[in-house]
């Protein structure tokens, strides 16, 4: 059977080289980077390498670079953070209501809390839109937190005006780049964010390690107590191996950015062109401002899950945003902010590709629809409007 | 995630479709969370389901439990189809993720609506 | 040269059968255990079947076992966890002056917030007292968070009966373990305790993974925000490798305990006994109430940074209480909370044992200790009180 | 972590002890953070530091500062060796790590103390 992975912002496979970077590590070379005898001094030396590589690759100093135990951890410390450092200077946060829920949930954690928050909308395309950011800002905003691309239907925001209107009025800005760092080009110092939040596993690197990225000459409230590890900011012995396999990968992933993109965005927009062919189908979120690699569609009067089952039937791994692969009652919040009935949220599909992914999996991907669609609308109870 | 007979019924489900001379018909579920079944009852004289049929919008637990519910009732009375619960079918089906309990496990209310509605056609 | 570890309380050393489990996790078997489709079920089947490992080695249920991304994070979901959810219960919470920093900056920072922190005192021994416990407690009491052996001195406290004497009345106990699992004989239920930390990388599995026992029954305030994984209370792709490394390891060893624990006191017993016959050097921590492979002492007008150094180039790895080993100005707090003067502070010196040490190291190590005494004395401006 | 220069002067440190004729002593330093120097200095007729040795109770960082500047002002004058800093030290030794600049970077005090020493000596 087949077996075509078309689920790349879910998590990606590890490349060879992040794991071989690691071997060491898991292995002959596992000293405490926080003892000072030699086994320790080597695997320091060799973490606060793995950090300047990073920096190298992001183009920023190494000190600006914190490891955390994934994206998530990386949200929650800028988000948390500049709340607890700045509370007394305002409470009001701004975020957006596509934002992943690592920066939403959080967000919705400190309204809990007595801060004040204002989740600006996006346009049907996911877009936020400069001037709503701009006429939300207040004297006591303290945080704008938006994401560089999103995870689920890939519509890239404008960071570099966004922070502008930010900084403008004095006001901090943390981007979530989970999705975009090696897949759309990045330049940190160009964009002008405060804060950066990445996460190994969705650039080929291991999972549960990340970073985030904190622009010297700004401070945040650490949200974790004990030993002096990363500043004090994420205490707690290394994730040694995963951070020299997270420095391997984001360095190849950097330097690969500019072809594995031209890649993705040729399959991508081949599958876009063949599954809008198929009648009752339309793409989710905006045609041009998008992630290389996604593509997310709705399939009118079929349910997700179904179609997600199906697919992996045929050797096909998705996902979609319909409230049962949620986990929630709720389709995805990202699609229903962006205005979708309940109905197209329920049918929708994101496949997102990879740099592994061929033209003969998106041939056979078009192959199979057809037959997987028709099949569950004839169960389906929902009849398609007479025109 | 699911068990094999889930799969089973969600592949091959049964009685699937719009049963043309229905005396019962019931549909439950909501498209804001996703789940919609219809069922469609044919009921004879003797109170016996003697043909059943399903269309459903939903996940996997929804399909399989739509399918399912047809094969349980198919020739039941309507007396013992209306014992039929939703837990019922789901043991049937060697169970469902706990997640799934809730709402997509609607078949045996689908069924109740569709009886219920068979009676007052029938009164009326 | 020689190469003698003697720090595993700072690390250990990762066993082939952990770092073997984990290989599949990071090449081929790479799916987001959240994902629906069969890449992302097959893991969460082996994550959970990790879970479940886990609890039968631990003898609790899977469902008590949360994930984390190391003893830190455990810690402080325990500590910040109960501060939030107990709130407006109390605001009290009781810890003892010898904990990790993991526990001790954490109640700190809940002190600077407002809460009211008592911070047990300890003897000589390192041994908080059951009866400064009772007295301590109050009606706004809401956590005892007292670590069931030190990682500096070993000593093994009586949890037992300390986590009953919170439970009299009718408050939640929590224990940093992080330095028991797999050195003494672990009953969780027997200890009775509400909230138990591991960590990893202490028991020969990979750094950057730990867990949390929360019993069932109580309920912990999560201090991060994000998906839905570890049941929201460690939101975040998981550490999928890390995990099912950490699971191997704990099984292995909890299984092998009983052996290990012998072959560590046995070398243990040895080390002290030919250590405190030099002239002025002296035990730290309780002679019995002990780790296994704990060996911590002060050797007089001597500061620990240059025996560590010493040793080093002797190919010896050990780490000491001093200050310039700490990265403060001060030494460590467990010795000073112990009542030590500030000379035998900063001239401590930890040997920490582990499974592979042998009686040839220990005898190495008794060989050359006397000549690195002996250089550093003739340094020294202290000199030795005449009798 | 450290230099080779300053593992070196850790290994092999020069002009360890105590200096009998000395006629300046400097102590810097305290127990309570870890770090006690003792510079005993012979000075001549020509204000020239004709020997010096050192006592030190401190980290590697510590003994290798104290050792260092013994070299360093061996042979100086009085004046010339007062115009020695702790960076200086520090650069001699190749660098020292950020967080023992502070605490262990006490050997131009401890020469200060003794030229102070002896000057009081001296003139009384
Ligand atoms: C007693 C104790 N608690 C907590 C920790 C922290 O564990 P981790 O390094 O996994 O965060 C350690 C070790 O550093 C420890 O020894
Ligand atoms: C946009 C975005 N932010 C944050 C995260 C969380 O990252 P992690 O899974 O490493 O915690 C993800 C992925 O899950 C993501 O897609």
């Amino acid at each position: 059977m087949r077996n075509i992975y078309l689920d790349h912002a879910a998590t990606t496979p590890m490349r060879q080289e992040a794991y071989e970077a690691m071997i060491p590590y898991l292995t002959e070379t596992f000293g405490n980077p926080s003892s000072i005898h030699a086994f320790g001094r080597t695997v320091r030396k060799d973490l606060e390498d793995a950090r300047e590589r990073v920096a190298n690759a992001l183009n920023v100093h190494p000190r600006e670079i914190y490891f955390t135990g994934g994206g998530t951890e990386a949200d929650n410390m800028a988000v948390l953070g500049i709340a607890a450092k700045l509370q007394d200077k305002g409470k009001h946060i701004i975020t957006s209501a596509i934002e992943h829920h690592a920066v939403l949930h959080t967000c919705e954690a400190l309204a809990r809390q007595g801060y004040s928050l204002t989740v600006l909308p996006v346009d049907k395309f996911g877009m936020v839109s400069p001037s709503e950011l701009e006429k939300a800002i207040r004297s006591d905003t303290i945080l704008v937190s938006i994401m560089q691309a999103n995870n689920e239907v890939g519509t890239i925001q404008p960071i570099k005006e966004l922070a502008a209107i930010a900084h403008e009025k004095g006001v901090l800005f943390h981007t979530d780049a989970v999705q975009t760092v090696g897949n759309i080009p990045l330049d940190i110092k160009g964009l002008g964010v405060d804060f950066l939040s990445a996460s190994a596993h969705k650039l080929y690197g291991p999972k549960g390690v990340g970073l985030l990225y904190i622009r010297r000459g700004t401070k945040l409230a650490s949200i974790a107590y004990g030993g002096a590890q990363e500043g004090s900011m994420r205490p707690g012995t290394e994730n040694v191996a995963g951070i020299i396999g997270f420095a391997r990968a984001l360095e190849l992933a950097i330097t690969e950015q500019p072809e594995t993109s031209q890649h993705l965005i040729s399959l991508r927009d081949k599958l876009i062109k063949g599954l809008t062919a198929l009648p009752d189908v339309s793409l989710n979120g905006h045609p041009q401002q998008r992630l290389p690699g996604n593509v997310n569609v709705s399939v009118e009067r079929v349910e997700g899950e179904s179609l997600i089952l199906s697919l992996d039937m045929a050797g096909i791994a998705v996902s979609s945003g319909s409230a049962c692969t949620s986990g929630s009652l709720e389709p995805s919040h990202v699609l229903m902010a962006m205005g979708l009935s309940h109905q197209r949220a329920h049918g929708s599909l994101r496949f997102t590709l990879g740099k592994s992914t061929t033209q003969e999996d998106i041939d056979y991907v078009l192959e199979v629809m057809p037959g997987i669609i028709e099949r569950l609308r004839q169960m389906s109870p929902v009849q398609a409007k007479e025109d | 995630m699911y068990s094999e007979r889930v799969m089973d019924h969600f592949t091959n489900p049964r009685n699937v479709g719009v049963l043309e001379d229905a005396n019962g018909v019931g549909e439950v579920g909501n498209m804001r969370c996703g789940d919609i079944m219809k069922l469609f009852i044919k009921v004879g004289e003797d109170e016996v389901i003697q043909d059943i049929k399903f269309q459903t919008f939903g996940c996997g637990a929804a399909i399989a439990t739509s399918s399912m519910i047809t094969e349980i009732v198919k020739g039941m009375t309507l007396t013992d189809a209306e014992q039929v619960s939703n837990r019922q079918v789901a043991e049937e089906l060697d169970g469902l993720p706990p997640a799934k309990m809730h709402c997509s496990n609607l078949a045996a209310d689908a069924l109740k609506a569709a009886i219920a509605n068979y009676r007052e056609n029938s009164q009326g």
